[in-house]
């Protein structure tokens, strides 16, 4: 099994330093990877350039805009709850560092090895939500207000079927249980481990996608939506609420929910390369690598439908969330653990 | 069944759209990078206007006729001019135009009586303040005394030709006229 | 840490919840009290169950149960409150004492 | 020790808050503080998963709910404060409580701790434990939170009527 | 929460109603539009448009200056269908003082004005789709768009507000260029409508959004003057190049487009439709373009028109657009009133959005293709 | 796979799809349906399965519910050669029947709702009849009584289906009531509450030492109470005529292969219980035979098409009975299995005719040329056919054994045996009548229309005339049905072996005679008075007006029950009403109203300041509190 950053440094305190400093490392250069990324991707699908000016095609774009949003005043507009208002930003973005620190990007190294990993992500993505109620409400605008409303709404009715359609995976793990062996070492295996999920996909050779198809289906939609992307972005529609819930942030506040969008996005699709794709298994290339890969691919995939598809209407997100994922994957996961009983 | 074909049509009509745009993402992009490159502008190309340097005048042709301050829907146009002591032509003395009014509509082109403004090939002008008044004579100052001087020439012999013409024609009227006198 | 110590926490924590429960007129701040409570004895089952019990898996399950619990009642008591507020448009106790023979 | 010291204090600070702030919704976040602060507790008394779910339904359900009311119904503003005499009151009664039973509580002698058996339980364990020993209990509380979902629905559900182009015509009228 | 409750507002409102301005500076208006809506949660319960904020006074303009001084104002009433509002009043005014029109220059106003016509359709389709989040298609219609552009750009010399019409002609005659410039854009533009179809028109979501939404009766379009292809959607057969025809449409053969539902997704399918026709409009002029002069010798500059009233309508991209003129016989006009659809299409707005959601009213909105300066005129 | 899995699949199905059709696709109709029918395709596969691979042998598999003292409290499924069978034909005829909805209640605004419903139903009837365990018996038994409810009143809008829905309810109810005591009986009596159990108990020859004879046959006629409601036996007939009020095809599931047929499966269920109770065998073997006589002479005066087959229902549910009573399970049951598919097969019929011409009256029908919609009317003839007993068709084997079984001598059964005949003559006499009316109409013969004419179908308007249109969707169960008319008295040694029971009876031609005869008779003199070419179309009854008159009213039995039971009822209720007003009331409110002057003054104080209460009743427990911490 893999070791931890606290098996490597031996000091707890040292461990989190590293932990959280590599954690932010890796979710600021994707964050500026991924913005460039997205304008590109919009440029190819529409037949622009996108950034070129630059850097080589753009690259350096973004951390020119990153400059530009550290310079810009830090406009605090009158009438905002202020301690909401200053707290959002903060409180939007440390769960997200806090659920990156989760992921097992590595077969030899990883940051934290929990049991209960899984519930601890979404954990972290049950705190979003308060970030963001803390933004709309405290920011004294009504778009910001509705936009928060539909956040709300809309992440805690997609949390439902994103943890259910994980569920089938908790199952299947827990069915080779609940001693499995790894290269050659008897471990105690738990369906809630990340590091076990991707090991027991690395053991069998049969990445989950290919036993849960519908569930990985789910996942993404879910995905799409807890992340706020198209065709689910409604909080901040912008033809309808200007930009949500953060219409009222300039500077780098502005800057930190976006950092938060990006690095959301980053954590679900590598969650979904966690419980579905195998995580870092794959050949020749090294274990991150193919763990990166993965991600950037499902990213891809994200951003490719985003600037595809017009956009849903609230409440048939709703109803698209209740009517057909919910009951989906409820149905999945029933037949699931059926099929797991019989077999 | 109706409920498994919508969703069945639903997926394939997202498909179907995915398959759309990563066709698009192969093909080469449509954009001009702007400043690098130039647009390549039409032959029509309505911009600001100027005047026209003839050939055989050497400079502009315009009368101060007034026609395109009356037309212009913009009352942009400002001329002053007139008669020129010694030439024939009337002379416009003052041309000046505020672009920040112009329309660029072209009316004033379609109604010159001697076709001497046209557009200019300009596409990024841009004015900074609220007037922007240009003045189209500046590059024919220079020329306006020697055309004024080479024009009273040519109206001189224009004029002496005339009348030498006009003696030659009343001399052969004249002529015309006594010989009836001289017949009877 | 000792028993005692998380106990007094705990009752420190359900003196609070008290407290607005008591005090507060906003029905929903008493409602943030009655949580309070219920979080206090949660503590406390876990605390004991921590330092005494003999099966640990007992309290959790209590615990589990009270916050399963604690979600139903905020549902009932939230969706009065807004019955209430619907009603006489607040959500002061102050107005709906009105209970009168 | 310590780290159990700053999250009981991380604790009573939110809790504070939260019957203390004039502001509805910063008492909401009080007590959404506070219930970290008792996610951390559990997390010290060694039962993440609960934490876990303490925070997944509280913070994440329940707080939220809270919010969702502040905004369908006052929105949050001109509060009425509480009289003095109806704090001190209340404060009295609380520290009455908090006297007496803090006097019981130090009076207490508990028994010997326990060996620590931290692996005896785990996730599935509960969940063995809830379907089987506990079941009756489980299958009350899936009950009552069924009954509590419907009568939420009944008692704040508007029906049909404001989805209604028509009604909300008539509304008008 | 209604601490903004304007007091604009007679009819008496609720606590729980909420006020919320769309406009006049929203992503989601193309123009300066203001429409306050009276939600109750999304719901749209009243919604009020407020119109003025983009007022250039064309109709004053036009009492102060010579008839052909008011032709570049025309193509800046609607921008979008700048060349049809052109012609259009040139139409107006030939009709008026009996102006022969020689036959080729006939036929190419029909062709420009229907390429504008496409040109107009293209933009709402893309910003359409905008409204409904959907950015791409945005920049392929304006892809096909900016072919049309230059194409005009080449006989106008004006991408947007040309000022291609004289009283009894055009400006400029078209060449072989022009002819297989637009032929060949037929070719693509009908490549692109199948593609079109399949990206947005099959698209399930597009589906979702819009069938059903925003649904004028045939009842509130004829109430209110809702013209053009938002009528046509409603399921009434009129369009004034068929009602009464102008300028040589009667020599053409097409359809107009109508369907019953009178949705969203109606008035795409319209729309959509009457592109169609139009490519087969300017099929048929390009074919039958004949040789000829394209307008008077000399420019028409003075007209003195009898005195009297008149009135012409021609049908825009935006429905019918109507033109008074009264005339007190001197050079200028004594008035000129503007009939522009979007101003009607608009006013049956309250009516239509009540009940719908916030969503539902860019989608709706967006469907009536406005052009706010040509309501403000 | 193992075979409680299947089971479960069977049974679950509908649930899930009521569920999930009820909760998220209630209007959207086409979704819906298409869940439910999916669910009805997985339940009869799994049925299907089921009986092809299951052994006969009887199997429960059960899983704990809860434990109250000793009793524990089981679900489950019992596969037995009974329910193998009953599942089976559920299933297929329920199948059959949703595909048949789709065009039936095609333009109805409430499909969804009505598919729902129909899997609610199945799925009741399922688990009732694959129930391994009394409580789970009764739980589904009312479920069957709730669900069946819900579709008669489908229609809530017309106050007739209403009336019927509640008369459905409420007669069914009074029998339960005497199940209830049966089964509180029997658990009592066995101390258990497994099926099997009981069965094993109840089988050895002879009565089971440990209960006496009288308790036994106290529980079978409780039991049989309870039958009679739910399978509409005389007294408590009067429910499944009104019952045609709700939609045809609810009444082809409830009238054929279900509902009623649970009264008859549970005797079928208990049968060995039955077996040790002689006493109440004879009477339910009188009952029986009556309530066939009965109403199958109101079955020969009716116009209505689906009155008729009402009837003609608890006649054919009496024969049932005949045959369990009279001792043979096999016969019994095989009735209960041909039955439900001619019996469906007719009512689909009646239902495609209806749609059709858009009346409910035979002869309007039968003038309205219905007979050009031909798969429909092969249908009509075979399932009439078959329910005549005419060899060689599923009805003739299965009435062949019942009247074989009626071997015993005596007054008694020599009555019940003429009783049968001439059942079994009526039978065959109004099944042809129905043919005759409706493929050879008669314009000039003396029968009349009802006036106006009775219309259920709203949605139909096909005018009289042109060709009434047989979509595939109606066709098609239709089509199957028929099939199964034909074939399935021919599976009668199966049926027997999957029952455990050796073929009991195997009929010779001599005794066969006398059965044929007697169903040719009745259609020889139906052709005569309604076939042949020329005939007057008026039965032989309506020689004797008072007859007829009598068997028109249906003997009169609703009025009966009306002036005997509801009137002296409603007459006590006022009674009652009057003296609590007048002088019970009179005197109380004197002293109410000192109650509520003195309780007004106590409340006066209580204005509900929760809080304050609470507070002090906080205060008073910590002054308790530290006053017991100082002790």
């Amino acid at each position: 099994m893999p070791r931890t950053f606290l098996d490597i440094f031996g000091n707890p305190l040292l461990a989190l330093g590293a932990g959280i400093g590599g954690v932010m490392t890796v979710l600021s250069l994707n964050t500026l990877f991924c913005i460039w990324f997205e304008r590109k991707v919009s440029a190819w699908i529409q037949r622009r350039m996108g950034p070129m000016e630059v850097g080589f095609h753009g690259t350096l774009q973004t951390v020119a805009d990153m400059i530009k949003l550290l310079g810009k005043q830090l406009i605090t507009p009158r009438g905002v709850d202020k301690p909401l208002y200053h707290l959002a930003p903060l409180m939007v973005f440390a769960p997200v560092v806090a659920a990156a620190s989760l992921l097992p990007f590595s077969k030899t190294v990883v940051l934290t090895n929990i049991n209960i990993g899984l519930v601890l992500i979404f954990m972290f993505g049950g705190f979003a939500v308060i970030g963001i109620f803390m933004a709309g409400w405290g920011s004294n605008n009504k778009y910001a207000l509705l936009g928060a409303m539909r956040s709300i709404a809309q992440n805690i009715s997609y949390e439902i079927p994103l943890i259910l359609s994980a569920l089938p995976i908790v199952l299947l793990i827990s069915a080779k249980g609940p001693m499995y062996e790894i290269e050659g070492e008897m471990i105690a295996i738990n369906g809630m481990n990340l590091a076990h999920i991707t090991a027991v996909q690395a053991d069998t050779g049969v990445w989950f996608v290919l036993l849960q198809p519908v569930a990985m289906l789910i996942f993404f939609i879910a995905i799409l939506a807890e992340t706020n992307r198209a065709p689910f972005d409604i909080p901040e529609a912008e033809s309808e609420l200007v930009a949500g819930f953060h219409t009222e942030y300039s500077g780098m506040r502005f800057g930190l929910f976006f950092f938060a969008e990006y690095s959301n996005m980053l954590i679900g699709s590598m969650l979904a390369t966690v419980l579905f794709f195998g995580g870092w298994d794959g050949p020749i290339l090294p274990g991150p690598v193919w763990f990166f890969l993965k991600a950037y691919l499902l990213i891809f995939a994200m951003m490719w439908i985003r600037w595809t598809f017009p956009r849903l209407r609230f409440d048939q997100l709703m109803t698209f969330c209740w009517g057909a994922l919910i009951p989906l994957s409820i149905v999945n996961l029933l037949v699931t653990a059926f099929l797991i009983k019989v077999l | 069944m109706s409920y498994f074909t919508t969703i069945a049509g639903g997926l394939k009509s997202l498909v179907t759209g995915l398959g759309i745009t990563a066709r698009q993402m192969r093909r080469k992009p449509v954009t001009l990078t702007y400043p690098h490159v130039k647009p390549e502008l039409s032959e029509a190309y309505r911009s600001l206007i100027s005047l026209v340097q003839f050939e055989e005048l050497e400079t502009h042709d315009c009368i101060a006729c007034m026609q395109c301050v009356k037309i212009c829907p913009s009352f942009c146009i400002e001329i002053d001019g007139g008669r020129v002591e010694g030439i024939k032509r009337m002379r416009a003395s003052k041309f000046e135009v505020d672009f920040a009014l112009c329309s660029m509509c072209g009316l004033c082109i379609d109604v010159c009586p001697t076709d001497t403004l046209e557009y200019t090939k300009l596409y990024d002008e841009a004015g900074y303040e609220r007037e922007w008044v240009y003045d189209l004579l500046d590059p024919f100052r220079d020329f306006e005394d020697e055309f004024v001087e080479r024009q009273r020439v040519s109206d001189a012999r224009e004029a002496a030709e005339k009348a030498a013409k006009r003696a030659a024609a009343a001399e052969a009227k004249a002529a015309t006229e006594k010989e009836p006198e001289v017949d009877p | 840490m000792t028993i005692q110590a998380w106990m007094m926490f705990a009752l420190v924590l359900f003196c609070i919840g008290l407290y607005g429960v008591l005090a507060r007129r906003n029905l929903i701040g008493i409602l943030i009290g009655i949580e309070l409570m219920l979080n206090a004895a949660s503590v406390n089952v876990l605390a004991v169950n921590y330092h005494v019990a003999n099966d640990p898996a007992v309290g959790r399950i209590i615990v589990l149960f009270i916050i399963g619990l604690a979600a139903a009642e905020a549902a009932i008591a939230l969706s009065i409150i807004l019955a209430v507020y619907r009603q006489r448009t607040s959500i002061d106790v102050a107005n709906l004492e009105e209970l009168k023979g | 020790m310590i780290a159990a010291g700053l999250v009981m204090v991380l604790t009573i600070a939110g809790a504070i808050i939260g019957v203390g702030a004039r502001r509805i919704v910063h008492a909401i976040f009080g007590l959404g503080i506070s219930l970290a602060g008792v996610a951390l507790a559990f997390g010290l008394l060694r039962s993440p998963f609960v934490a876990a779910m303490e925070v997944l339904i509280y913070i994440g359900g329940i707080t939220v709910a809270m919010v969702f009311a502040v905004m369908l119904s006052s929105g949050g503003r001109n509060e009425p404060g509480e009289g003095l005499l109806r704090r001190t009151l209340a404060a009295g009664a609380a520290l009455l409580f908090l006297v007496s039973v803090g006097l019981v509580i130090s009076g207490t002698e508990f028994g010997p701790m326990p060996e620590a058996v931290d692996e005896a339980w785990s996730v599935q364990q509960i969940g063995r434990d809830l379907l089987n020993r506990f079941n009756v209990v489980f299958e009350l509380l899936s009950v009552v939170l069924l009954l509590a979902i419907v009568g939420a629905i009944t008692i704040a559900g508007r029906g049909d009527e404001s989805l209604d182009p028509a009604a909300a015509d008539e509304g008008w009228a | 929460m209604n601490q903004s409750a304007p007091d604009t507002l007679e009819r008496a409102s609720d606590d729980e109603t909420y006020y919320l301005n769309m406009g006049p500076q929203h992503p989601s208006m193309h123009g300066v539009l203001r429409l306050l809506l009276h939600l109750r949660g999304e719901k749209i319960l009243d919604c009020e448009p407020v119109i003025g904020y983009a007022h250039r006074a064309h109709e004053k303009m036009a009492e102060n200056r010579s008839y052909i001084m008011f032709i570049p104002n025309t193509s800046r009433v609607d921008y979008l269908s700048g060349m049809i509002y052109n012609i259009g009043f040139c139409q107006a005014i030939e009709k008026m003082v009996g102006i022969e029109v020689p036959a080729r220059a006939e036929v190419i106003r029909v062709i420009v004005c229907e390429l504008n016509r496409i040109q107009s359709h293209l933009l709402w389709l893309g910003t359409f789709m905008l409204d409904l989040g959907g950015v791409t298609p945005f920049l392929y219609c304006f892809d096909d768009r900016e072919e049309i552009l230059t194409i005009l750009d080449r006989v106008t010399g004006s991408r947007l507000t040309y000022a291609y019409g004289r009283f009894g002609g055009v400006t400029m005659d078209v060449d072989d260029v022009f002819i297989e410039q637009s032929r060949a854009f037929l070719v693509r533009l009908r490549e692109r409508f199948l593609m079109y179809h399949a990206l947005i028109r099959e698209n399930v979501i597009f589906q979702e959004r819009c069938r059903g939404v925003g649904v004028i009766s045939e009842e509130i379009a004829l109430k209110y003057g809702v013209t053009g292809p938002s009528l046509r959607a409603s399921g009434v057969e009129y369009d004034v190049r068929r009602a009464e025809p102008y300028g040589g449409y009667e020599r053409f053969d097409f359809e107009i487009p109508t369907e019953k539902a009178g949705d969203c997704l109606a008035r795409f399918d319209v729309r959509v439709r009457e592109m169609e026709q139009s490519c087969r409009i300017i099929e048929q002029g390009l074919t039958a373009l004949p040789d000829g002069p394209i307008g008077p010798k000399k420019l028409i500059k003075k007209l003195k028109p009898p005195k009297g009233e008149f009135y012409f309508a021609v049908e825009s991209a935006r429905g019918h657009f109507g033109m008074y003129i009264l005339s007190d016989g001197s050079d200028t006009p004594a008035k000129i009133k503007l009939r522009t659809p979007s101003f009607s299409s608009l006013s049956s707005m309250p009516d239509v959005l009540r009940g719908t959601m916030v969503a539902d009213t860019i989608a709706i909105v967006g469907s009536i293709d406005l052009v706010i300066p040509e309501i403000d005129r | 796979m193992n075979h409680s899995l299947i089971a479960l699949v069977c049974v679950a199905s509908p649930l899930i799809a009521f569920v999930v059709a009820l909760v998220g696709f209630r209007r959207r109709h086409g979704i819906a349906a298409g869940i439910v029918l999916t669910s009805g395709v997985a339940s009869l596969v799994a049925a299907a399965a089921l009986l092809l691979t299951a052994h006969p042998e009887a199997q429960a598999f059960t899983s704990r519910w809860f434990v109250i003292g000793d009793v524990s409290i089981e679900f489950g499924v019992l596969l037995d050669g009974r329910t193998l069978i009953m599942g089976a034909v559920v299933a297929l005829v329920t199948l059959c029947i949703q595909i048949y909805s789709l065009s039936y209640m095609a333009d109805d605004p409430g499909r969804g709702r009505f598919f729902a419903f129909l899997a609610l139903f199945e799925w009741s009837m399922l688990s009732f009849v694959f129930s391994a365990n009394l409580l789970q018996t009764f739980i589904f038994w009312e479920l069957i009584g709730l669900s069946s409810f819900l579709l008669i009143g489908f229609w809530y809008e017309k106050p007739s289906a209403v009336a019927a829905a509640k008369k459905a309810f409420i007669m069914t109810r009074i029998g339960d009531v005497g199940l209830f005591i049966g089964l509180i009986l029997l658990f009592r009596a066995t101390g258990t509450l497994d099926v099997m159990e009981i069965g094993r108990i109840f089988e050895p020859q002879g009565q089971p030492s440990s209960i006496p004879p009288g308790q036994i046959e106290l529980i079978a006629l409780m039991l049989f109470i309870g039958v009679i409601g739910k399978s509409a036996q005389f007294p408590l007939h009067t429910w499944l005529p009104d019952a045609m009020e709700g939609p045809t095809p609810v009444s082809a599931l409830l009238h054929s292969a279900t509902m009623v047929a649970a009264g008859i499966f549970l005797v079928a269920r208990f049968h060995e219980l039955f077996l040790d109770a002689p006493t109440t065998m004879r009477v339910m073997l009188g009952i029986a035979t009556f309530t066939a006589l009965l109403a199958a002479t109101m079955a020969m005066v009716a116009k209505d098409m689906k009155r008729v087959l009402a009837y003609s229902s608890i006649s054919q549910l009496g024969f049932m009975l005949i045959g369990l009573s009279a001792g043979s399970l096999f016969a019994g049951y095989f009735h209960l299995t041909t039955h439900a598919f001619f019996k469906a097969l007719l009512f689909l019929c009646a239902g495609a005719y209806i749609h059709g011409c858009g009346t409910n009256d035979m002869i309007a029908m039968g003038r309205a040329g219905v007979a050009r919609m031909r798969i429909t009317t092969i249908g009509l003839v075979v399932g009439g056919a078959a329910l005549a007993g005419i060899p060689p068709l599923a009805g003739f084997f299965s009435k062949e054994q019942i009247i074989g079984t009626l071997d015993g001598s005596g007054l008694f059964y020599t009555i019940i045996r003429i009783g049968v005949y001439a059942a079994a003559f009526l039978t065959a006499y109004y099944s042809f009548r129905m043919i005759f009316l409706i493929t050879r109409p008669n314009a000039d013969s003396l029968a009349v229309e009802d006036e106006p004419a009775h219309a259920q179908h709203a949605g139909s308007d096909h005018s009289a005339g042109h060709d009434p249109a047989e979509p595939w969707v109606m066709c098609g169960p239709i089509i199957l049905l028929t099939l199964g008319a034909i074939g399935v008295g021919f599976l009668g040694g199966r049926i027997a072996a999957l029952l455990g029971i050796e073929h009991a009876h195997a009929p010779t031609l001599a005794e066969m005679a006398p059965a044929v005869g007697i169903a040719l008779l009745g259609v020889a003199l139906a052709w005569f008075e309604f076939g042949r070419t020329g005939a007057r179309q008026a039965g032989f009854v309506a020689s004797f007006p008072p007859v007829q008159t009598l068997f028109e009213k249906r003997w009169y039995i609703d009025e009966f029950y009306q002036r005997v039971f509801v009137r002296p009822v409603v007459w006590f209720a006022k009674l009652c009403y009057g003296t609590e007003t007048r002088a019970l009331d009179g005197a109380a409110d004197k002293l109410a109203r000192g109650v509520v002057r003195a309780g007004g003054e106590t409340a006066r104080r209580h204005i509900g300041r929760l809080q304050l209460y609470i507070g002090a009743a906080v205060a008073s427990v910590a002054v308790l509190v530290f006053y017991l911490a100082m002790e």
